[in-house]
């Protein structure tokens, strides 16, 4: 199977070359050969020795061909694809970030201290559209793209979630 | 005698608290919000009480309710922590009232720290050196661009009624104070409900650098040496260490005598601490008085041996200091990381959210003060620092490196944290060297070299992410495809 | 200079060694059986390596599988911990040969203090007293009874390849001395393989008292102060303190020097302790040197400020010590519980198995070293020390109640432990005084005590167990109860 | 329910009067009446605040009349019983000790170095039967009555648990 790594080019190529026994296996990455013995494993993480060293990695997401771990306090995300899913991964992706999109999420959780816009306004870029109090400090939302505010979601006294839609800026 | 102490706070100093009352034998009364029903504090005291719901104005602010606790449980005394009612003379002078021991200064003492101005006057009258500014408070934003003219650009517009780090704001130009007049203005109101401002010279290149202070009600004055807590976000304290780099045994004398006329000058009792802001020139100028317990103070601790919470009780117990300034001697390093839940990546964003599992660090001179457990919650209503964590060192690089070492073992899940950024800031060179700032940070452009630090270790770890996925996908993806096709009779029952 | 430190131990102290290599940088490998492949040494060292089965002869005492493993992963010394090899000789000798550093005394001198005819001899040849007895090894129980007629009983017989309470008995009378005899002779063989006896006057009333040497490759020899070690169980140590209540700053002066002559009649290099008895009297005897590091250690590390292992890694590494006797001030008190997995009320019977549950305690100058974690198992394989709970304070009394405030939250489940007695040994007046024997459990009836004080405990608790019982009774007997009637469906399918 | 502790005389009367809030509870314990909250609760164990006091106890092991706790650290043993479990409880109980019995059994795990007794030969209460190894210390097994060895089910080198048979006493 192929794997491709945060902030690394190169692809990466890794399969169980065979059992040794109940939880020891040789693995290959790369064309090298590990050793690789299981201590515990459950979806949420495996405890492993791999060539005589510890670690401890926690799944922390997953999605078909995506899965962020925690490996050693260390977290990345790492892309697995087989040949087939190959093309199917590229076409998919997070899609939902970037100027190209309407929605305007909040970053943190927090209280609407303030809304700055009125629905219909036309803002720039950069413009707060509200402020946000969480742990004590005030934080402003500002809008990600130049646009029209088209559907407001909050109001002064609401709570809001992490990734929460706060407006629709078209 | 304190025989029960209500502890009017939550959170790692709650439990700090009740720590050495436990050891000394004395009986303690936790409070809590709805928010806090599984929090430690509640489950460590003596006795718990409900106080209200989660906003802090609804049961850590809540004073009568407060009050109501501490005579139905028979406290005779009550600790205030930092934060919160902390520094409210208005709740000391209640407790004064109805004689509650409150351990801590006198009401008064307490207004006269808290109202900037006066505090700034008794100094002057001391001749305790200030940092030049206006002479008190300036009534409105124009007063405030005139003085700023006066004394030179930046200048500093701090609330009186602010704190760490919430109104509060440098500026450079007239237009920018202008802006920041208002937002220093909104700030205080939000978290205390007034405003009155004073303006301040803005010294570039400046340390942080404060000093214990410890006084009892027989007069007598010492200090317990100084901290220097340059290491700052948005005017809050980072990282602390004790000694200071720049302070020598001859200086710390010489600031420590200013300390002992400034806590004379307010007639503080009990312990607190006399923040001073040190001039690239070696100048030390006295900012304010924070009239509690801080939090930093375990990195004192460590240095000096003495029990800061017994202390407290000892000095509200009216007993006369057991040593003189000439008994105290300083012993080894000592740091402290503040770990907060926040994105370092969002300008410092608040992380919230439950915290499945955790390991906290440990090991000789290895110290955690801390709130976490498996399975809790960091809540959005109170404030970010989760741990406290602290070593201790014969040498400063043996406390940097058990610091280091301590970070690594720390694992918090669920939430974002501030230990990655510790780990890149104790491996500069900068820091290593004692060139400390409170600008440290955008100085010496920290969050990009964080940033190249998390690439190097993710370069590290290529070949165990890789391992960790080929595993994962045998033992799992596998069988959730076979478990999809065979298990039908199950999946059938369950749907 | 060290890189890499292979530990050929287990449990908290291999995790105590790696714990400072780590701090310091240093690489370090792990060696574990099949007993310990879960075992925190093997999470936390830099690599680990399995080295046979659980029982010690076939993986910690194997000697060539651990030179082997040395080897291989390039491990250039070797720290042994206490117990295992540690104070084997040969292991000693066979890591010289291969140019390993092993961090201890050289193979030579550990030899002469383990054979504790010779050890004695050098110290009648270096005026430090030692206890009436057999000038050399006895050849047979006939010549022990000899001997015990002429110095009076009680004697007692020991292996002088004993230790840790094993091989060792105490006899009062011609037939005690002959059944004793076989014993020890048995014990000692069942250890290590062989036997050899000598006799010595046994003192009543005597405390146990060492002293930490310190001497490094060029000669210079310190002490790093007292331990008292009186509280024991089969001669083996329970509670550890320092300062000693009976040696003030005059007597560890006086005895510290007779400690430099012991660490240089041996030519000890390293660090180790030296182990007198003190009689009721007031004077002191040498007994033995450990050759090796203590467990109880971590109490000397709190009052001197000195990480042990740092110094031993230092040592190793040829550096000279860098302080003088007079550089080395006690500061404070510290005292250690030894959590043992055993049954006090069963003659400490050891008590092994899984521990689901476990909660360490923390704060503010308590140290805990331990291998548990939630989940862990306790092994009847190795010895039954699951932690050292160590606290300090500024006088006697703060260490003392942090001791036993941290004790009420260490929570192990799944076996019995020795928690319940410290408590009450901690509680007793006879503590609290320095009243201190090596008999103290015998002379002041701690068992009885013990058991007056967990009925009181109970008795504290009906309101509590009972509201317990009703809790208990209404959310699961009465569920499963209707489980059984409702759920039939369920039932059926899992049948 | 009526409930009898460890070491104390008295009979307790237990119950619940009402169920305040959906995990508050107001309990009557010999007449006197409690507020108890709930904060935790499964088969394992419970966290409670009893009065404004919190506690903890682990439920660590339940027949049907009797059950063993840890209430903050302190290990009683509950009897509990209605009114028709009485007669019961009174007729059953642990039976499996005392000088009635004759099953010997080993109290702590260990590695078995000796066996002292042959079967058949006849023994006094206290004589060895066999000595144990465990965590390198060993223990003399002393028969705990007078009898004829009967069925001796160890031999040197067996490993035994805790509460194994070691040898029937008749």
């Amino acid at each position: 199977m192929e794997f491709k790594l945060e902030d690394v080019e190169e692809t990466f190529n890794g399969e169980i070359i065979n059992k040794i026994s109940n939880n020891e296996y040789l693995i290959k990455i790369q064309n090298k050969e590990h050793q690789l013995q299981i201590l515990n494993i459950n979806s949420n993480g495996m405890e492993f020795v791999l060539d005589n060293k510890f670690h401890n990695v926690k799944y922390v997401e997953n999605h078909t061909a995506e899965m962020r771990i925690v490996i050693d306090g260390v977290s990345l995300t790492i892309n697995m694809h087989t040949k087939l899913d190959k093309i199917v991964y590229k076409n998919t992706g997070n899609t939902d970030t970037g100027s190209g999109q309407i929605n305007l999420r909040s970053q943190i959780p927090g209280k609407v201290v303030s809304v700055e816009v009125n629905e219909g306004d036309k803002i720039k870029k950069g413009d707060v559209v509200c402020v946000l109090e969480s742990m004590k400090m005030q934080v402003s939302v500002k809008s990600h793209k130049d646009g029209e505010v088209k559907n407001l979601k909050v109001k002064e006294g609401n709570s809001v979630n992490k990734n929460d839609i706060l407006a629709e800026i078209e | 005698m304190i025989s029960k102490v209500l502890i009017a706070n939550r959170g790692e100093i709650a439990l700090r608290v009740i720590k050495t009352c436990k050891a000394l034998g004395i009986k303690t009364v936790a409070v809590y919000s709805d928010e806090d029903v599984h929090s430690l504090h509640v489950k460590n005291a003596t006795e718990a009480y409900h106080i209200g719901e989660a906003a802090p104005a609804k049961s850590y602010l809540n004073q009568e309710k407060i009050l109501e606790v501490m005579l139905s449980s028979g406290a005779d005394a009550v600790h205030p922590g930092y934060g919160f009612l902390s520094e409210n003379d208005d709740f000391a002078r209640l407790c004064e009232k109805n004689k509650i021991n409150f351990i801590g200064p006198s009401a008064d003492s307490m207004n006269l720290c808290g109202d900037k101005m006066r505090c700034k006057e008794a100094m002057l009258k001391a001749k305790v050196p200030t940092v030049p500014g206006s002479p008190g408070l300036v009534k409105d934003a124009d007063e405030a661009e005139k003085i700023a003219n006066e004394i030179g650009y930046p200048v500093m517009l701090k609330s009186v009624y602010g704190g760490g780090g919430r109104g509060i704001r440098i500026v450079n130009t007239d237009q920018e104070l202008q802006d920041g007049y208002e937002t220093v203005t909104a700030e205080s109101i939000a978290a205390v409900g007034k405003s009155a401002i004073i303006v301040e010279k803005f010294l570039e290149k400046t340390r942080h650098i404060e000093y214990q202070m410890c006084r009892d009600h027989h007069g007598n004055t010492v200090h317990l040496f100084e901290r220097e807590c340059s290491i700052q976000r948005r005017n809050q304290k980072l990282i602390e260490q004790t000694p200071s780099p720049v302070v020598d045994e001859a200086k710390r004398e010489e600031i420590g005598e200013l300390v002992v006329k400034a806590a004379e000058a307010v007639d503080y009792t009990n312990l607190g601490t006399a923040e001073f802001l040190r001039a690239d020139s070696g100048e030390f100028y006295f900012i304010e008085i924070n009239a509690r317990l801080q939090v930093e103070h375990p990195i004192s601790e460590m240095v000096s041996g003495l029990d800061f919470v017994k202390l407290q009780l000892d000095i509200a117990n009216g007993e006369p200091l057991p040593f003189k300034q000439s008994d105290l001697k300083m012993n080894g390093y000592a740091i402290e990381c503040r770990i907060n839940a926040e994105d370092t990546f969002l300008d410092f964003a608040p992380s919230t959210g439950p915290v499945p599992d955790v390991t906290i660090p440990s090991g000789p001179n290895v110290r955690c003060d801390t709130y976490l457990y498996p399975g809790c919650t960091v809540s959005p209503f109170y404030d970010s620092l989760m741990a406290k964590l602290v070593t201790w060192g014969r040498t400063f690089d043996e406390s940097r490196l058990r610091m280091l070492n301590a970070l690594n073992d720390f694992y918090i899940q669920g939430v974002e944290t501030s230990i990655p950024l510790y780990k890149t800031i104790l491996n500069t060179e900068e820091y290593k060297n004692g060139k400390l700032t409170t600008d440290f940070l955008k100085r010496y452009n920290i969050i990009e070299r964080l940033e190249e630090d998390i690439k190097n270790q993710r370069n590290d770890k290529q070949i165990e992410a890789v391992a960790s996925a080929v595993m994962y996908s045998e033992f799992f993806q596998s069988k959730i495809k076979s478990s999809n096709t065979t298990n039908s009779l199950w999946k059938s029952l369950m749907d």
